[in-house]
């Protein structure tokens, strides 16, 4: 089998691709394959009986899910932990908190729409930390899913908004962010794990390994994610 | 069945409205646009077909792309806007409203080109020689005429709007009471697994839907008869 | 032709596929206008060119007003020269009911107490229909409809084309009827467009022949008539109009006698009155030529004439013969055979025989 | 009536709208059957119905084949009872060219080499027009074309709406002679609706009257002319026919002799032939009654007579006299007073003249 | 400019396979639907016409939903097919062509419905006085007559699909070669920053759509002139 299909949460747009194509060097005459989407929408999807090998999700309770429903095998690993931070593509934030987000001079705060992407449960978590959740509302626009919550940002719909630390530290990435304390919310627990329908696709095992491996996560921390220093099973 | 939220009345209202909105501007611009075209043979009119048809061969994301870029505060509109103190539009309803006429525009007027074709001139003669005007025989001649055309020219656009999904997730940022259309709402109960809530909506859009349809079809076959 | 007119005239230069007509006519402003002409010799074009529906090249006035010179690059739309027009294929909005059809002119005009479209829609038999679907008419009931619909919308002008070729002998003698009244009391011009001899003769106040793509002859009626000039197979479609007035009725059989100048005409009697001036079409295959007086016979009119001139007519076995009695022409189409068994020569007095029913309907 | 019949049989109980016909006919499998009949009576409701486009309740029987009969729900397709028909009003395909019309019922039947459709393209003046696109067509020559394209279709039964109603005078006759010679022709049946009297003279075989929503009258030509049951107005828009032989012709003079029971009559000649039986319709109007024999007139026609009956004409001024003249009935329409004058009443010897010119064309 | 990569190829040429499977197919149903809504009055016609048109105001994430619902592996049609030892539908290209066609069918069918309206009884009864059958007449007199409501139905229904997303988006899985149409590639460029590519893809369907129907409309003006 020289061909697998993997469904990735939206924030690993570019890290992934780039992990691939280290692992394709490696492994000349395979394919892997990506779609990216909100973790919610790819977990549906693979409930559905969407073709995937393997889901890399923005969190565990995703992955999870599948498992509960039999619909992914083994338990879900951890491959990195996503932090998000502030972002604008115009203004300079320095010194700007998640509090001063109800200043009038930010008109549209860019958030992934909680409801199925991670990241953006996590943006609702810090917002209600800093006890503005309800005092934005009129200014929140959402994305479907983080990536295209850093389009808002990026095309300059949205002066400033939140995203995974990943996006704002590309290379292509414009303008300035801050970090979001930790303490505000959650850090993302990134879990990846092997679907019902890639169960028996040693391609889709020997790439989770390779993800596991040294070099994908020097990949991983060069794009801006943490990663644990041992890959153990989450909880 | 999952229950009727209130976020949800909402979007179903605004939906409602975004698509009555665009009906009504679209066939105010769409029939004279679709005349022009029916009987004009000059070339301006045929490269004016080609353009007013191309919203149809573009998927709402290529149009949803372009009118972000466009629209937004570098776009050169969103930079006239704000020059003229107004807000952008990506983001709110007139947005919506905006993108959707561009989008349903083609809907609209292709039905009405074609009852326009089909009016004979024999029609249009006899009222020039009983006295009506141009605008006189439009509304006398033309309208009752193509009835049909005019219903199945409000049908489709209002409904092409009602559907509209790739535009408002580019450019409508999923705002309750602004740009939290229906399809968006659904998708997101899809989406969240909420698959009770998501039918719960659907279902009531088909029912609602269907109601409508059923009756104005009704209807036409009456005033047909 | 004077341009000086106050009635219609027309300069048109009209082209269309095959047909080319030159087209230079000018029409009194009161009055009927009858063009004549065969199949495909550009009647109908020349009323749409008139009415504005088709623009050739040239020039249009109408009373004070011009409708159009192209050389000042004026052209009045059709709503705008308040034509009435009856096209020669039906032409009803089938999305209006018959009532509405009818409304749908005079609304535009105003609806003038001036007219009086009860009348009218009772005179055209009309009043039955109001209700119907156009789908639901005959072919007849179409044409009486669009016919009312034109006069009710109050036209200063009334175009009609063939109007009665989709009708049967009695719906056609009754509207031929209708239309003769129309033609007294109308206070506007009509031009009507015929190939029936029997509509030229009681309506035309004034004929344009069209032949071959250009007028032969136009002018008023009894003149255009007269003309020796015209194709044999034009004269002969003509026959022969006299005009006179009614000098006395016989009521018992419901006969009256017309006078002219030539004599008395003695003919069925309807509602006529003493006094009326009347017009009577006398085909000229009607017409016997005897060298006698006739007794006891059932043909009641006999005129004293001079024969004028024969010519041969389009059949082999028959001639015209130009009649003059003092004054009024008449035209007789005989067989060369009796021409010769009569012995007959330009010159001879001869006495004409006509039925008084030819003269009737 | 009888139900074994070879042509056409139809019974039929028609109602749209207003109209309400109970039509019970029974047609031969030969010749022309003309539907004669005011506006509004039902004549093209009829045709609808024989052809299967209107699917009214009865029984329809062509020859050997059953095309309706409800009580078995048998009903074959109008495309499948290969009837020709033209319609009324023009009904040209927009879409196709002349040639293009005419090729449709042609290919569809298969283009079959009995049929010489070249001929009947010239004989109607169908070929110049054949690049043409229907709408640069003038009234007269849709019909021609629609004609043509009709007999193309090689059907086995020719129906015929008015064709003749939007032409004039010229194109009819050529047209209307076209007929005659396809009548003669043509090895299948035509029904031919018309409120034309020249029509019925002309081309009717078997006439069907309808009239106020009913068959009044139906049969073979002559017999059905001869009955005095039917309405006077009827009557006398009918007039006589004289059906004979030719005797003898005067190539000289273009005429010819007709011999018949009564007499001889004296018609212009074209290309007929001694021998050739021929039909000739008298005008009531053209028949003078005279008590003695004419000598010095133009009117060649004197046929003896005995005055059979009088009845009153629609006109009040005039009486309609039927006349024998051994065996063949003909009809004067004369003026009451003639009729006086003459001291004329049943049982007497008259003679009754006629034109020569009046019975030609 | 960004480059045209062969992934983008694919999904170009995936997806004109996809509208043009659609367009044909919907026309070869389609036109006898319209034919019998246009001209039959029944009671279930009219129903009918209304269920035809549903699609019309079914929002495609509604569509999409319950077509994932029903083609799934737990949906019954899903299970019938399995059963069948069939692939289930969603997330294939056959699913596409499925979901497409339902979701386009009213585009098809209300512009064939109204011109055949505008066809009088009248050419039909003469083409059956000339010998053609039903299917004939259809063929003869019905489609050459209608000829610019077929050429709009079909460019509705080839632009519809092609500008399908949110059906897609639920029930294609963005599978290269598969059911990664046109929309759905310049979306996910589009979020992923590629803006150079997402303009790439979305200019190249703009040069080739806007060509097409240039094309289109400079003929129809020439076969009616
Ligand atoms: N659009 C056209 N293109 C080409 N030729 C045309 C067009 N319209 C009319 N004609 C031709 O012009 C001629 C005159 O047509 P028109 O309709 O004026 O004749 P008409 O005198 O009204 O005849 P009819 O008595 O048959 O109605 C005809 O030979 C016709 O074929
Ligand atoms: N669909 C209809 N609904 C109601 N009445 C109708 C309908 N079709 C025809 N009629 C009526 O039926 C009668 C007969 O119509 P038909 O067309 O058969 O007459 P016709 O004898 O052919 O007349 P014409 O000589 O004027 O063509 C007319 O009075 C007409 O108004
Ligand atoms: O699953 Mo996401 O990356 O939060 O859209
Ligand atoms: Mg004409
Ligand atoms: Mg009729």
């Amino acid at each position: 089998q020289t061909k697998i299909s993997v469904a990735a949460a939206a924030d690993l747009h570019g890290v992934l691709d780039r992990i691939i194509e280290t692992y394709n060097s490696e492994h000349p005459g395979v394919q892997i394959d990506v779609v990216y989407g909100s973790s919610g929408n790819l977990t549906t999807q693979i409930e559905q009986g969407a073709p995937f090998d393997v889901f890399f999700s923005a969190d565990s309770d995703f992955p999870e899910r599948l498992v509960r429903n039999g619909k992914a095998v083994g338990k879900p690993l951890q491959y990195a932990e996503g932090h998000i931070v502030l972002w604008s593509a115009s203004m300079d934030l320095k010194g700007v908190t998640v509090q001063q987000l109800t200043q009038p001079r930010f008109t549209r705060i860019a958030i992934a729409n909680p409801a199925h992407a991670p990241y953006g449960k996590r943006s609702e978590q810090a917002l209600r930390a800093a006890g503005v959740w309800d005092a934005v509302q009129p200014k929140i626009v959402m994305g479907e899913n983080i990536a295209q919550t850093a389009q808002f940002i990026r095309s300059g719909n949205a002066q400033i908004g939140f995203v995974a630390e990943s996006f704002a530290r590309s290379p292509e990435a414009k303008g300035s962010y801050v970090v979001v304390p930790t303490s505000m919310y959650q850090p993302l627990k990134q879990s990846f794990v092997l679907t019902q329908h890639g169960a028996n696709a040693a391609l889709a095992k020997d790439f989770m390994a390779y993800v596991q491996g040294s070099k994908a996560r020097a990949v991983f921390v060069q794009y801006g994610f943490y990663v644990p220093e041992i890959a153990a099973p989450v909880h | 069945m999952g229950a009727f939220s209130a976020a949800d009345t909402q979007a179903f209202l605004l939906t409602l409205r975004l698509a009555a909105t665009v009906t009504l501007l679209l066939l105010a611009i769409g029939m004279p646009i679709a005349w022009w075209l029916a009987h004009s043979r000059s070339w301006p009119s045929r490269v004016a077909g080609a353009v007013v048809a191309l919203p149809l061969v573009l998927p709402p994301t290529v149009l949803g792309f372009y009118l972000l870029l466009l629209l937004g505060p570098n776009g050169w509109i969103g930079k006239m806007m704000a020059s003229m103190h107004l807000d952008t539009l990506p983001f709110t309803f007139k947005g919506l409203v905006v993108a959707s006429m561009l989008y349903s525009l083609p809907f609209v007027v292709q039905p009405l080109q074609g009852t326009f074709e089909a009016i004979g001139r024999r029609s249009l003669e006899v009222a020039s020689t009983l006295g009506a005007g141009p605008l006189d025989r439009f509304l006398s001649v033309i309208v009752p005429m193509s009835w049909p055309g005019i219903v199945a020219a409000a049908v489709l656009g209002f409904a092409h709007t009602i559907g509209e999904f790739g535009v408002v997730m580019m450019i409508g940022g999923n705002r309750p009471g602004e740009t939290r259309v229906m399809s968006i709402a659904i998708y997101d109960h899809f989406e969240a697994g909420e698959f009770a809530q998501a039918n719960t909506l659907a279902l009531s859009l088909v029912v609602v839907s269907f109601a409508a349809l059923l009756a104005m079809y009704l209807l036409r076959r009456k005033a047909k008869a | 032709m004077s341009a000086a007119n106050d009635g219609l005239r027309a300069a048109l230069s009209i082209r269309r596929g095959a047909l080319s007509l030159d087209l230079d006519i000018a029409l009194p402003a009161h009055g009927v206008t009858v063009l004549f002409g065969a199949s495909g010799s550009g009647k109908t074009s020349c009323l749409r060119a008139i009415a504005g529906l088709e623009h050739s090249p040239g020039t249009v006035t109408f009373k004070d007003a011009c409708w159009q010179d192209d050389a000042r690059g004026l052209f009045v739309p059709t709503y705008q020269r308040r034509v009435g027009y009856v096209f020669q294929e039906s032409s009803l909005f089938d999305h209006l009911t018959v009532a509405g059809n009818l409304d749908y002119g005079f609304r535009r005009a105003g609806r003038p107490s001036s007219i009086d479209a009860a009348r009218w829609i009772d005179d055209f038999g009309v009043r039955p229909l109001l209700a119907r679907r156009v789908a639901a008419l005959s072919g007849g009931e179409r044409q009486r409809v669009a016919i009312v619909r034109a006069l009710m919308a109050n036209p200063r002008l009334l175009l009609l084309d063939e109007p009665l070729s989709a009708l049967d002998g009695s719906a056609k003698t009754r509207l031929l009827a209708e239309l003769e009244r129309l033609r007294t009391t109308l206070p506007i011009p009509l031009i009507y467009v015929s190939h029936s001899v029997e509509e030229v003769a009681r309506l035309a106040d004034h004929l344009v022949l069209l032949d071959g793509g250009r007028v032969v002859a136009q002018g008023p009626l009894q003149q255009t008539l007269a003309r020796i000039d015209l194709p044999c197979a034009l004269i002969e479609t003509l026959g022969s109009v006299v005009e006179g007035k009614v000098s006395a009725l016989h009521r018992n059989d419901n006969l009256m006698e017309l006078a002219f100048a030539g004599g008395t005409l003695c003919l069925p009697h309807a509602e006529e009155t003493v006094g009326q001036t009347l017009r009577c079409r006398i085909d000229a295959r009607d017409v016997v030529i005897a060298r006698d007086r006739a007794t006891a016979s059932s043909a009641l009119n006999q005129i004293h004439c001079e024969v004028v001139a024969v010519i041969a007519a389009d059949h082999p076995a028959q001639c015209l013969v130009q009649l003059d009695a003092h004054g009024t022409r008449l035209l007789a189409r005989i067989t060369w055979h009796s021409w010769h068994a009569l012995g007959l020569a330009p010159g001879d007095a001869v006495w004409a025989q006509v039925k008084a029913v030819a003269l009737g309907s």
